[in-house]
């Protein structure tokens, strides 16, 4: 098991002999150095690619809900118009950035900033394979949770500082909506912690196995419950229609960034759309499988023993189907949640706070005792394990 | 589980330098709490003193007896400042809404 | 090599975060300051080993603690004719740079007084060249929670039961 | 126990410093090539056209600050029990789980406790309905028709 991207790239014999031929060259220990030019090199690629899955977003979104109502979508940027993502980004590029006159400069120019560090800095716990986990902290998740709440003062300090009515009214709508349905989402993570016995994501993943019987949202009813709750929970959480109140168009003209223009605009955007994808991996991760391929496929050593395949090819097929694992079930998330906002009308402010305080809450905590003395009874079994020795006491007891 | 060198041993970094940042940040809680007249920012200069007690014990229970008690005293420092800035604020909305005002002096009254 | 970059990050953070909440003018850029000081914190906290500590301070403080206070400053701070005026005013002589500069040089010696009669007292435990190795303290503290110290976690509930009642009593819109 | 290295923060710190530099970069370089011609109808904040009232920062209502107060309640009480979740499973398999599962179902009863309150207080409601009981009501009307 190779708990970070650095000891996954340390398995491999070509690693440690450059390490050791550099160290020869420079006459010093150059590990340091070369830990951190993995984890950069890493750490660029994921951002890389999740600035492109971001934008690509957008794209999607626009497909998807021209398909929804029978339309064409964006289609003359290059083919089926899938290049619409960098002419938008050009356009952020070259419009003019404008300071509302009144406003607070200081923090005006912060929130965009704090919003991309909360949500990049989500992604090191990620776990995209068991290879390609940028940091398999001991606290993962619960480091996740922290982090990502600072996306809510972002929205704040976003509406607050325009010193504009509809800025500040989205801002404190947004931040009142992301803070209240944070409470159901730690509630149901806390029920995933109790069943994997630990804080990291790696835990949460390898305690699962590859087949659907295998996942946690399967493993009893209270975590079928609780997969939903987590899901309508993060649908506010990156305040996604049903739930886009803070930027309501059609009440608060664009809600928190009313304000924004130009590239900062365009970097509240980025993060809300790198947020979906983060929050749609925690989903998979925690209740549907993570990166775990069915029947083993994802360690490799099926490749070796029956393919004849070298160790280290195995091992990197593995890897790759992993991954494909991971993405695959995150980007069909990821079409729910676009589904969802095409479909679904906005509710009312009220209507949120209730949907969170009086209906997510109470069934979240209801879910974290029903899972508690689920395990205390049935010693940590699924109720798939439990029919198994049903099934297998009741057919012993028909032998006889 | 690595190859390299863990360098958690001796080092620059030991007992005094934690102690130095948390006494900056004593004095800095205590010279908020003196100076100011707005009630809310006396509560931020609590917080900056309740966050170096907890940096003490934390930095104790590393250099000196490594048992982890001081970071369950952490924990609890954590626990009630958040309770304790919870009901701070909600006195000082109230007060407001007596009073109009966020200042100090006002508050010479036990009732409204 | 990388613990003392991560210190000197958080110590940087912690530094200028706290002289900001000293310093800033404005009660909302004050409450913004005082994030990147509990971030500081933080990232001591994971240089300490503390992992654990660590991540609950981005939790409670960063998302709570801050967002609470937010919302306190535009729940008070906004009368129509106080509109710009977050601002944080002083007592008259404790403005000064003179009065700074006396306060900071007498708790300057306090400080070293008191440093230099603890220093004895702390070397007889000081044990630098084996310090453990980092360790998950997400178990142990968990198990002390349900063991040595299960009195007090229990009761931090009742304490936050107590909190939230006191709070949303105080704070309940009064009708008129 | 698996000890570990600070180098598994790396990525975190990078991962900030790769947001802090992308946001300083792509501004800055928008910067360079974008338009600047500011104007004081341009600066104006939006207000549907018309010249803005007074400011924005202006006193809100404060169910605002009881939302915040009871979310940072159950975030505390989160805190605390996570720690003791990660350990319930291995408690359980050594068939010790009884204690904790007493400790943590009294600290969620408290917990629930407390939302109980808030909810029949009528602190979760959005929009508090003032409505009057029977009783006001009929005194109201006896005050109109002395009247």
């Amino acid at each position: 098991m190779s708990p970070t991207l650095y000891d996954y790239v340390n398995q491999f014999e070509a690693h440690q002999k450059a390490v050791a031929m550099l160290n020869e060259f420079f006459g010093t220990d150059v590990t340091g150095y070369v830990t951190f030019l993995v984890f950069l090199v890493g750490a660029l690629i994921v951002v890389g690619v999740m600035a492109t899955i971001g934008g690509l977003g957008t794209y999607a979104e626009r497909k998807i809900s021209a398909d929804i109502q029978m339309r064409q979508g964006p289609n003359r940027v290059g083919p089926f118009g899938i290049l619409q993502f960098l002419a938008d980004g050009v356009k952020m590029i070259l419009k003019e950035d404008i300071y509302p006159a009144q406003a607070d400069r200081l923090l005006f120019n912060l929130a965009p900033m704090l919003a991309i560090v909360g949500v990049l800095a989500t992604l090191a716990v990620v776990p995209f394979s068991s290879g390609l986990t940028l940091a398999n902290l001991n606290v993962g998740v619960f480091f996740l949770v922290g982090i990502s709440s600072l996306v809510g003062v972002a929205v704040f300090l976003g509406g607050y500082s325009a010193n504009s009515k509809w800025s500040m009214l989205g801002g404190m709508r947004g931040a009142s909506q992301i803070i209240s349905y944070e409470v159901p989402i730690t509630i149901t993570t806390l029920t995933i912690v109790l069943l994997s016995g630990g804080l990291s994501f790696g835990a949460f993943v390898e305690t699962q196995g590859g087949l659907p019987h295998q996942w946690y949202i399967f493993h009893n009813p209270f975590t079928f419950i609780g997969f939903f709750v987590f899901f309508i929970g993060m649908l506010a959480e990156t305040n996604r229609a049903p739930f886009d109140l803070p930027e309501a168009e059609s009440e608060l003209v664009s809600g928190y960034h009313t304000e924004y223009t130009g590239m900062r605009f365009g970097l509240f955007a980025l993060a809300e759309y790198i947020e979906i994808f983060v929050l749609c991996g925690v989903a998979v991760a925690a209740f549907l499988g993570g990166y775990k391929v069915p029947f083993d496929l994802g360690s490799g050593v099926i490749f070796v023993e029956k393919l004849g395949l070298p160790a280290i090819i195995g091992k990197n097929i593995g890897q790759v189907l992993q991954l494909g694992s991971f993405v695959t079930k995150t980007l069909a998330l990821y079409y729910v949640v676009i589904w969802v906002r095409w479909t679904y009308p906005r509710i009312r402010v009220d209507q949120v706070m209730t949907i969170c305080w009086k209906y997510l809450t109470p069934l979240a905590l209801f879910n974290l005792v029903g899972v508690t003395v689920w395990m205390y009874l049935t010693h940590n079994q699924s109720i798939w394990e439990l029919f198994s020795h049903l099934f297998a006491a009741a057919g012993s007891g028909g032998g006889h | 589980m690595q190859d390299h060198v863990e360098d958690n041993g001796a080092n620059m970094i030991s007992l005094p330098s934690y102690l130095f940042l948390s006494f900056i940040m004593f004095i800095a809680g205590l010279v908020v709490m003196v100076a100011r007249k707005n009630i809310i920012a006396i509560l931020l200069g609590v917080e900056l003193i309740l966050n170096s007690a907890a940096l003490n014990f934390a930095a104790y229970t590393r250099f000196i007896n490594q048992n982890l008690e001081g970071n369950i005293m952490s924990l609890f420092i954590i626990v009630i400042a958040a309770a304790e800035a919870a009901v701070g604020l909600a006195i000082v909305i109230r007060f407001f809404q007596l009073k109009e005002s966020v200042h100090i002096d006002d508050a010479t009254q036990l009732q409204a | 090599m990388f613990q003392d970059i991560l210190f000197i990050c958080s110590a940087i953070l912690v530094i200028a975060g706290t002289l900001g909440v000293v310093f800033s003018k404005n009660l909302m850029r004050a409450c913004t300051l005082l994030l990147g000081t509990l971030f500081g914190v933080a990232g001591l906290y994971a240089v300490l080993g503390a992992d654990f500590l660590a991540a609950s301070q981005l939790v409670i403080y960063a998302g709570g603690v801050i967002i609470l206070m937010l919302f306190a400053v535009m729940l008070t701070g906004g009368s129509a004719d106080k509109a710009n005026k977050f601002g944080i005013e002083k007592i008259m002589g404790m403005g000064s740079v003179k009065t700074y500069v006396i306060a900071g040089l007498t708790v300057l010696v306090f400080s070293l007084t008191i440093m230099k009669l603890l220093a004895s007292f702390l070397k007889g435990y000081q044990k630098l060249d084996e310090l453990p190795a980092f360790t998950s303290t997400v178990d142990k503290i968990g198990t002390m929670l349900v063991t040595d110290h299960v009195l007090a976690f229990e009761i931090s509930s009742i304490l936050l039961l107590g909190a939230l009642v006191g709070a949303a009593v105080i704070a309940r819109p009064r009708r008129g | 126990m698996a000890s570990y290295t600070l180098d598994v923060y790396m990525p975190v710190v990078i991962l900030m410093a790769i947001g802090v530099l992308l946001v300083l970069v792509s501004v800055f370089l928008a910067q360079i090539i974008r338009p600047f011609k500011p104007s004081a109808l341009k600066e104006q904040a939006y207000e549907c056209g018309e010249d803005p009232v007074g400011t924005a920062w202006a006193n809100f209502n404060v169910r605002f600050y009881v939302v915040s107060l009871i979310f940072i309640v159950f975030d505390v009480e989160g805190a605390l029990m996570f720690p003791v979740a990660s350990i319930f499973r291995r408690f359980v398999e050594i068939g010790e789980g009884g204690v904790l599962l007493g400790s943590l179902l009294i600290f969620i009863a408290v917990l629930v406790f407390g939302i109980v309150y808030c909810w029949s207080k009528g602190d979760l409601d959005w929009v508090r309905s003032f409505q009057l009981s029977q009783e006001q009501i009929n005194e109201l009307k006896g005050v109109e028709d002395k009247a």
